[in-house]
C-alpha cells in the first residue's frame, strides 16, 4: 500500500504556473524530502495536500483510494498534519489555545466549560515525553521565532497522524534544537509515520532521508534513492546541472582598519541583553553566536534604535549613535531582521514598494518619485539574487519564502550599507542563493566595510566568519578569532557559560 | 483575565468624586438600580457589538435593527399579540438579518463595513415604510410593558435580563470552546482556516447574534417606553462601540469582551447619570466626558508602561 | 420627607429636551429658563443631542435627584410614559412645552400644529389659485411636522387640482443642505415652467434649503412656505425670496404659559387647562 | 493603478439606468455640474478621511470638526472679516486639533476609535457652547458666500475646489514619496519603522490633514448656505466613511485611496440624485441606494474572482 499517491498535480496563480503535473508517491514509514531552489514549488505543493489550496488539476489517492482533500479539514481527518513555512499561530492566544487550534478542546464534565486544568496536565505531559520546554502560558507574540516553531511541532503531536509535514522546520532552529527535532522525527518513523520534509540545508536532507525528490520550476527533476542522496547530487539536480560554487574559505588578513562599530556595555531595559559589548572594523565579517534566547536578536536591535536601552553606550564611527532606525540608517547602518514577515516586509505591498521603503527619499526630485529610476534599481538587485517573481510590481505575500528573504536582503542592499546588522540572514533560502549572499557580503567587506553575522547555524557562522562573539544569557562571553576553531569549541564555551549564569 | 487596570482605576475614580459632589443623590442604592436600568439598552446592543468585534467585523446596522426591532415588536403588541411574540419575532428577524450580514460578508469577501452600512440604510428604509414614519403608541397594552417596566424584589427586570445576557455571553466566551474558536477567527484568520476552523460559520454566527441583541434591545426599549419610534435605537450605534472600545483597554491583550464592554456601558452610563445630577449644562457634560474618556485612556497606558 | 426637601431649598425646575440645537427649540428653553430664574427658582437645562431614546434616562435622573419640576420641550411625552408615572409617584409634576398632552402630565402649552398647518396651508393653496404642482418636504418621525403634514393631506384631499409631485424626507441634522440639493435635483427633473408651482415645508429649515435652491437656479415664480417663524426664515420672506410665508410659532408665549402654570402648582392651585395654546400668526411680505 | 473594474462597471451601470429612465434631467451637462457640486462636500471632508485610513486609523471626528469648522467661519464672517480669514482660521484649528487627535494617539498608543470618538464629543460640546446652540446666520455679509455660491465659467467654485483637493492629494499619495511612506505605515508599522520612517509623525500628519479638511468642509458649507448650524456637519461622517469603503474595493490591494473615495462619492451623490429626480419616496431611495451599494459590492468581487 501506499500511503500517498499524487498523480500529475498542477496549479496555476494566474498565468503562472507554479506546479506542472507533479507525480511522487509517499510510502508508509517513510520519510520523504523535498528539496529545490527558492520559488520551485514545494511549499505549494504542500499547501494542495493539505487542503489550504484548491489544485488545477490532477489526482490525489490516498491509502490507494481517490481523495478530495478540499479543505484543511478533510486532510486533518485523513492524518494529515502540517507545518507550514511561515508559522500558523493566533498571536495573542497563549501556548496552550495554540496548542487546541486544530483539534477539539477537553470539556469539562458538565460538557460546557474548556477544561484548563486538563489542557495544563496534558500539555505538560506532551513537553515531558518529547523533551520540549516553552513557556505555554505566554502569548504567542511574545515567544521568540523558534519557540514558536518549537510551539508549532508540538501541536503537531498532539493528533495522531499518519503523514506529518515539515516546511522548512529547523530555519529558525538552532542546532540544539534542530537535534531534538530530528529525534521526534525518527521516533515518528519508528511508530510509521511518514514524514514529507521540506529543507534548504542538504546536511539535513541527506542525513535524515529515506527517498529525496528533487523540483525545478515546478516540475519533478528526479526522486533518488538514500543511497543515491548525496550533497553533490543534490545541487546538481536543483540547479539544472550548474552546480554552486563552493567556495573555498578565505580568511582575510584583518587589517584592523577603522573601527565601524563599537558596542560596550549594552543593557537593555527589557533585561534581554544585559552586558554585550565588540567592536566591528571594516573589512571583516563578524559572526555572533549564541544558544536561542541568547539576546543576540535584542542586542542588533538595541544597536538599531528600536529596543530601549538601560546602560552602556554605541558608537558608529567613532561617533554615539542616536540609537533610532531613520538616524542609523542615515548614518550608514542598515538592519536585516529575523522574522521577515513582522519586522521586514509589507506583505500587501510588492517587491518595489518593499525594496525602495528606506531610500525612497533619495529616489525622489522635489518629494515626487521617479518612478523610472526606481525600478531600474529594483530590477537590477532581483536579478543580482535572481528573485522569482512575476515582475516588480507583484505583491510579496504572493513571493515564496526564500523570494521574501531575497527581497528583505535587498531591500538593506539598496541602502548602501557601511555597516551590515544581519540577523539570520540567509533562512529560507536556496544554497544556492546562500553562498551568493556570502560571496556578496565577503564582497563588501572587502571594500571596507563591515558586516555583523548572526546566526543559529554554527556550520554558517564558521563558514563566513573572520571573527566569531559569543553570546551567552544576553552577555558577550568571548571574542576569537575565527582560525582553526571547531564547533565543539564554540559549543563548549555556550555551554559552560550557561551553566555558571545558572549557579550564579 | 483582566489585567490592566488602568481604565478601572479611573472608572473607580469617577463614582468616588460623583459620590462626594452629590452624596445624597448619586450615591444610593435606588439611583445604582436607575443606572443599572439605563446602560441595560447600551450593553445587551454592545454585547452583540463584543462579538462581531471578536471575529475582527464591524456591524454599522445594530442602530437600524434596534430601531426595526423596536417597532416590529410595538407594532405586535398593538395588534394584541402576547408579550413572548413580540419579543421573539424581532429577535428571530434580528438573528436572520444578522446572519444575512454575515453571509455576504463571508461568502463575497466584502468589506463588513460598507455591507451593513448598506444594510442599515436598507432597514431603515424599510421600518420607514414599515411605521409611515410616526411612533407607534396607540393601542399598547399594558401587558406589553411588563418586561421594560417591572421590578422583581426592588430590581428592575431589564437590569435582570441585562445581567443575565452578559453572564452567558461572558461564560461562552471566555470559558466554552466557542469563544476560542470566536478570537481565533479574529486573531489569526489564516491560521484558523489553516487548522480547520469553519471561519466562515462563526463569522456568520457572530452577526447573527449581533443582529439578534439588536434586535432585542430594541423591542426591549419599546417595551421601556411603551412606544417605539422609528428611528429611536439610531442612537445606540455610536455609544455601542464606544463601550466595545472602552472594554478592550481593560485586557492586556486588547481584544473586545464582555465584561470590558459592560464596564465601558457602565463608564458612559454613570458619566451621564453623574453630570446630569450635578446639574452641569449639556455643552459642558459633553467636554468634560470627552476629556474624561482621553485621561482614562492615557492613565492606562501610562500605568502599564510604568508595570 | 420629600416636600420636607421642596420647601426649605429652591425649587428645582429641569428642562429637557432633544433637539436643543433647533433654533426655535433653543427659543423656547432660553425664555423658560429665563423665566424660572425671574421665580426665583433653579433650572436646569438638558440636552440628548438628538437621541430621543436617551431622554428617559436623563429624565430618570433628574426624578431621582428630586427636582420640584419637569418641563419637557418639542418631546412626543408617549417616548417617556413610564418617566411620567414615576415622576407622578414622587409627586413631581411634569410639563410639556411644543410637547402634546397625555394622562399624568400636568399640562402642555403649544401651539395648535393642527391650526398652523391649517393656516399656512390655506394661505398657500390660496397663492397657487387652487391648482398647480406641490412638492412636500417633510420629516414625519416628528410628531409635531407628522400632524401638520396630516392636515395637508386631508386638505389636498379637498383641494384635487393639487397635485403632489413627490413628497420627501428631509434628513436631520444638516436638513437645509439636504433640502437644498433635493430641490437642486428636482428642478432639474421638474425643469419646465409651470412644473413646480409651489414647495410646502414642514418646517423653516427644509424652505429656507428649498429657496436658496430657487434662487440659485434663477427659477420664477415658485412659491415657498415653512412653518416656525425661524429668524433666518423670516428675514428671507422680509427681504423677498421664495418663501412667501410662514407661522411663527410664538414660542416665547408658550413658555410664559408653562412659566405661569408652574408657579399655579407650585402654589397648590390647579392649572388652568391640560392643553394651552399660544396664538400662532401668520408672517408674509 | 486602478486593478479592480467591478465596482467601476455597477457604477457605470447606475449611471446608463438613470439616463435611460430620466433623459431628460439627468443626463443633462447642467445636472452633471449640480452633482459634482453637491458630492464636493463629501469628497473633501472624504479625502481627509481617507488619509486617516490609509495609515490604518479612525476619526471620528470629523463630523464634530466640520459642524466646528462652519461656525467658526460663520461668526468671523458675522463680525465683518474679510472670507481669506474666514476659511483660514477654521482650517489652521482644524490643522491643529486633527494634530492634537494624532498626538494622543502616538504618544500613548490608544485606539483612536475612542480618542477621536472623545474627541467628536468635547468639540460638539465646545461648537455648542460657542454659538450659544443656535444657528448663525445674522450679518453674514455676501462676500463670504462668494466661494460657495459663484460659477466660475459655468462651473461651481465648489466643484473646482474638490477636483484641485482631488488633484493634490492624489499626486501627494500616489507619486510622492509622502504617500508611498504614509501607505508603508498602514501596511506595517513595525517594519515601516525599522525602514526608518517617523512612524509617529506621519500618522500626526495624517490626523492633521484630517482635521483640516473637515474644518475646510464645513467652513465652505457654511458659505454655501450662507448659515452655520451647530451640529451641521455631523451628518457628513457616515457618508465620508461609505466613500472611502466604496473607494477601496476599485483598486487590488484594497487600500483607502483618493480616486476610490472621489469614485465612491460620485456613487453616493449619484444614487441620491438620480432617484430624488426619478421622484421615488424617501423611504424606497434608501433601500435601493442600499441594495445597489451591496450589489456592487458582490459584482466586484465575482469579477476579481472569475480573473
Ligand atoms: N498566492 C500566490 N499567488 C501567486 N503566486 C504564488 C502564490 N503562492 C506562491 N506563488 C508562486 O508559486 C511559485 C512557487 O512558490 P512556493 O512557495 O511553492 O515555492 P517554494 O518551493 O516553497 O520556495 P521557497 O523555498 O522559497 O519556500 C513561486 O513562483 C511563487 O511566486
Ligand atoms: N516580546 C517579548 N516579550 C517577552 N519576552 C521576549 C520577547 N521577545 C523575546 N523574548 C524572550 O527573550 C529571550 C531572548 O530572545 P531571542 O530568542 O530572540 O534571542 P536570540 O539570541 O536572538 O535567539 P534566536 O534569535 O536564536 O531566537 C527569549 O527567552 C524570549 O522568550
Ligand atoms: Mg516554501
Ligand atoms: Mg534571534
Amino acid at each position: 500500500m501506499t500511503l500517498l499517491r499524487i498523480e500529475n498535480i498542477s496549479k496555476k496563480f494566474g498565468s503562472h504556473l507554479a506546479l506542472d503535473s507533479i507525480n511522487i508517491a509517499i510510502e508508509p514509514g517513510e520519510i520523504h524530502a523535498l528539496v529545490g531552489e527558492n520559488g520551485a514549488g514545494k511549499s505549494t505543493l504542500i499547501k494542495i495536500l493539505t487542503g489550504v489550496y484548491e489544485r488545477t488539476d490532477g489526482k490525489i489517492f490516498w491509502e490507494d483510494k481517490e481523495a478530495d482533500i478540499e479543505s484543511p479539514r478533510d486532510a486533518h481527518a485523513l492524518g494529515i498534519n502540517a507545518i507550514h513555512q511561515d508559522r500558523q499561530l493566533v498571536p495573542y492566544f497563549t501556548g496552550y489555545e495554540n496548542l487546541y487550534l486544530n483539534i477539539d478542546y477537553p470539556l469539562k464534565k458538565s460538557k460546557l466549560g474548556i477544561d484548563w486544568k486538563k489542557i495544563k496536565e496534558d500539555a505538560e505531559l506532551l513537553q515531558d515525553a518529547w523533551g520540549i520546554k516553552i513557556p505555554l502560558d505566554r502569548p504567542v507574540s511574545e515567544l521568540t521565532p523558534s519557540e514558536r516553531t518549537l510551539l508549532e511541532i508540538l501541536r503537531s503531536m498532539m493528533s495522531q497522524s499518519k503523514l506529518l509535514i515539515l516546511d522548512e522546520p529547523t530555519a529558525s532552529l538552532t542546532d540544539k534544537e534542530s537535534e531534538l527535532l530530528f529525534g521526534f522525527i525518527q521516533k515518528l518513523k519508528a511508530r510509521g509515520v511518514s514524514i514529507i520534509y521540506i529543507s534548504h540545508r542538504l546536511e539535513e536532507v541527506t542525513m535524515l532521508s529515506d527517498r529525496v525528490t528533487v523540483l525545478m520550476g515546478g516540475k519533478v527533476m528526479v526522486t533518488l534513492e538514500k543511497d543515491e542522496v548525496t550533497k553533490e547530487e543534490l545541487i546538481q539536480n536543483m540547479t539544472g546541472g550548474q552546480g554552486v560554487a563552493l567556495k573555498e574559505k578565505t580568511v582575510r588578513a584583518s587589517k584592523r582598519a577603522e573601527k565601524l562599530l563599537e558596542v560596550a556595555n549594552l543593557k537593555t531595559r527589557d533585561g534581554m541583553v544585559k552586558g554585550a559589548s565588540f567592536e566591528v572594523y571594516s573589512g571583516e565579517v563578524l559572526g555572533i553566536y549564541g544558544l536561542a534566547g541568547a539576546g543576540r536578536t535584542e542586542c542588533l536591535e538595541a544597536i538599531y534604535g528600536f529596543r530601549d536601552l538601560e546602560s552602556g553606550s554605541v558608537k558608529v564611527k567613532g561617533t554615539p549613535a542616536l540609537l533610532n532606525p531613520a538616524r542609523s540608517i542615515a548614518s550608514g547602518m542598515v538592519l536585516i531582521p529575523e522574522n521577515r514577515h513582522e519586522d521586514a516586509l509589507i506583505m500587501e505591498n510588492n517587491l518595489l514598494e518593499n525594496m525602495t521603503l528606506p531610500v525612497i527619499q533619495s529616489l525622489t526630485k522635489k518629494g515626487v518619485v521617479q518612478k523610472k529610476l526606481e525600478r531600474e534599481k529594483v530590477q537590477q538587485e532581483m536579478k543580482r539574487f535572481a528573485v522569482k517573481a512575476v515582475s516588480e510590481e507583484q505583491p510579496v505575500s504572493e513571493l515564496s519564502g526564500g523570494n521574501q528573504q531575497k527581497v528583505v536582503f535587498a531591500k538593506a542592499l539598496l541602502c548602501n550599507p557601511d555597516i551590515y546588522l544581519c540577523d539570520e540572514p540567509t533562512q529560507a533560502v536556496d544554497v544556492k542563493t546562500r553562498s551568493e549572499i556570502h560571496q556578496f557580503l565577503h564582497g563588501q567587506a572587502g571594500q571596507g566595510k563591515g558586516v555583523v553575522f548572526v546566526s543559529s547555524d554554527l556550520y554558517e557562522i564558521l563558514e563566513v566568519s573572520d571573527r566569531i562573539v559569543v553570546f551567552s544569557e544576553g552577555k558577550t562571553v568571548a571574542d576569537l578569532q575565527n582560525k582553526d576553531l571547531s564547533p565543539g569549541q564554540i559549543l563548549d564555551i555556550c555551554y559552560h557559560f550557561q551553566k555558571e549564569a545558572v549557579f550564579n | 483575565m483582566i489585567s490592566s487596570y488602568g481604565t478601572i482605576i479611573a472608572g473607580v475614580a469617577i463614582i468616588v468624586i460623583f459620590s462626594i459632589l452629590s452624596p445624597g443623590s448619586f450615591a444610593t442604592i435606588d439611583n445604582l438600580i436607575n443606572i443599572t436600568r439605563q446602560i441595560s439598552f447600551l450593553v445587551i446592543i454592545g454585547v452583540g457589538a463584543t462579538l462581531v468585534m471578536a471575529v475582527k467585523e464591524f456591524d454599522l446596522s445594530i442602530g437600524a435593527m434596534a430601531s426595526l426591532g423596536g417597532v416590529i415588536a410595538a407594532k405586535m403588541a398593538a395588534s394584541g399579540l402576547p408579550l413572548v411574540l413580540c419579543l421573539l419575532v424581532p429577535v428571530i428577524a434580528g438573528f436572520v438579518i444578522g446572519f444575512m450580514n454575515g453571509a455576504i460578508v463571508t461568502k463575497f469577501k466584502v468589506l463588513s463595513f460598507v455591507t451593513t452600512l448598506a444594510m442599515g440604510t436598507i432597514l431603515g428604509g424599510f421600518t420607514f415604510w414599515f411605521t409611515g414614519g410616526s411612533t407607534i403608541f396607540e393601542n399598547i397594552p399594558d401587558s406589553f410593558k411588563f418586561i421594560g417596566q417591572t421590578n422583581v424584589g426592588g430590581i428592575p427586570m431589564l437590569s435582570i435580563i441585562m445581567f443575565a445576557i452578559v453572564l452567558v455571553f461572558w461564560y461562552i466566551m471566555s470559558q466554552m470552546s466557542f469563544g476560542r474558536r470566536i478570537y481565533a477567527v479574529g486573531g489569526n484568520e489564516k491560521a484558523s482556516m489553516i487548522s480547520g476552523i469553519n471561519i466562515k460559520g462563526f463569522k456568520n454566527i457572530a452577526f447573527a447574534l449581533c443582529g439578534m441583541l439588536a434586535a432585542l434591545t430594541g423591542a426591549l426599549l419599546a417595551s421601556r417606553l411603551g412606544s417605539a419610534h422609528p428611528t429611536g435605537g439610531n442612537g445606540f450605534f455610536l455609544n455601542a462601540y464606544a463601550a466595545v472600545f472602552l472594554g478592550m483597554t481593560i485586557v492586556k491583550n486588547g481584544v473586545p469582551n464582555i465584561l470590558g464592554t459592560l464596564f465601558g456601558a457602565a463608564i458612559i452610563g454613570i458619566m451621564a447619570n453623574g453630570l446630569t445630577i450635578l446639574e452641569i449644562p449639556t455643552f459642558l457634560q459633553d467636554v468634560i466626558t470627552g476629556m474624561i474618556i482621553i485621561a482614562a485612556l492615557i492613565i492606562q497606558k501610562l500605568g502599564r508602561d510604568v508595570k | 420627607k420629600e416636600t420636607e426637601g421642596k420647601k426649605s431649598e429652591t425649587k428645582k425646575v429641569a428642562i429637557l429636551t432633544p433637539f436643543l440645537s433647533s433654533v426655535t427649540t433653543k427659543q423656547m428653553v432660553d425664555e423658560l429658563e429665563k423665566g424660572a430664574k425671574e421665580k426665583g427658582w433653579k433650572p436646569n437645562v438638558i440636552d440628548t443631542n438628538g437621541d430621543v431614546s436617551a431622554m428617559a434616562s436623563r429624565m430618570e435622573d433628574v426624578i431621582s435627584s428630586n427636582v420640584s419640576a419637569i418641563v419637557i420641550v418639542s418631546t412626543d411625552p408617549n417616548q417617556v410614559k413610564a418617566q411620567i408615572k414615576l415622576a407622578n409617584e414622587k409627586k413631581i409634576p411634569v410639563f410639556g412645552a411644543d410637547s402634546s398632552y397625555i394622562d399624568g402630565m400636568a399640562l402642555n402649552a403649544t401651539s395648535d400644529n393642527e391650526a398652523m398647518s391649517k393656516m399656512i396651508t390655506e394661505h398657500l393653496f390660496e397663492q397657487m389659485g387652487g391648482k398647480g404642482n406641490l412638492i412636500v418636504f417633510t420629516h414625519r418621525p416628528h410628531p409635531g411636522v407628522l400632524k401638520r403634514t396630516e392636515i395637508l393631506d386631508k386638505m389636498l384631499k379637498e383641494n384635487p387640482g393639487i397635485k403632489v409631485v413627490t413628497e420627501q424626507e428631509i434628513k436631520v441634522p444638516g436638513p437645509i443642505e439636504n433640502a437644498r440639493q433635493q430641490m437642486e435635483n428636482l428642478l432639474l427633473s421638474n425643469s419646465g415652467k409651470d412644473s413646480i408651482t409651489a414647495v410646502w415645508a414642514g418646517w423653516d429649515e427644509p424652505a429656507i434649503g428649498a429657496a436658496q435652491a430657487i434662487q440659485a437656479a434663477n427659477r420664477e415664480g415658485i412659491i415657498v412656505t415653512g412653518i416656525d417663524g425661524n429668524s433666518q426664515a423670516v428675514d428671507m420672506i422680509e427681504k423677498g425670496s421664495p418663501i412667501s410665508a410662514t407661522v411663527k410659532q410664538n414660542f416665547v408665549g408658550m413658555s410664559k404659559i408653562v412659566i405661569e402654570q408652574i408657579e399655579k402648582v407650585f402654589s397648590g392651585k390647579e392649572v388652568d387647562d391640560k392643553e394651552m395654546y399660544a396664538p400662532a400668526e401668520l408672517i408674509q411680505k
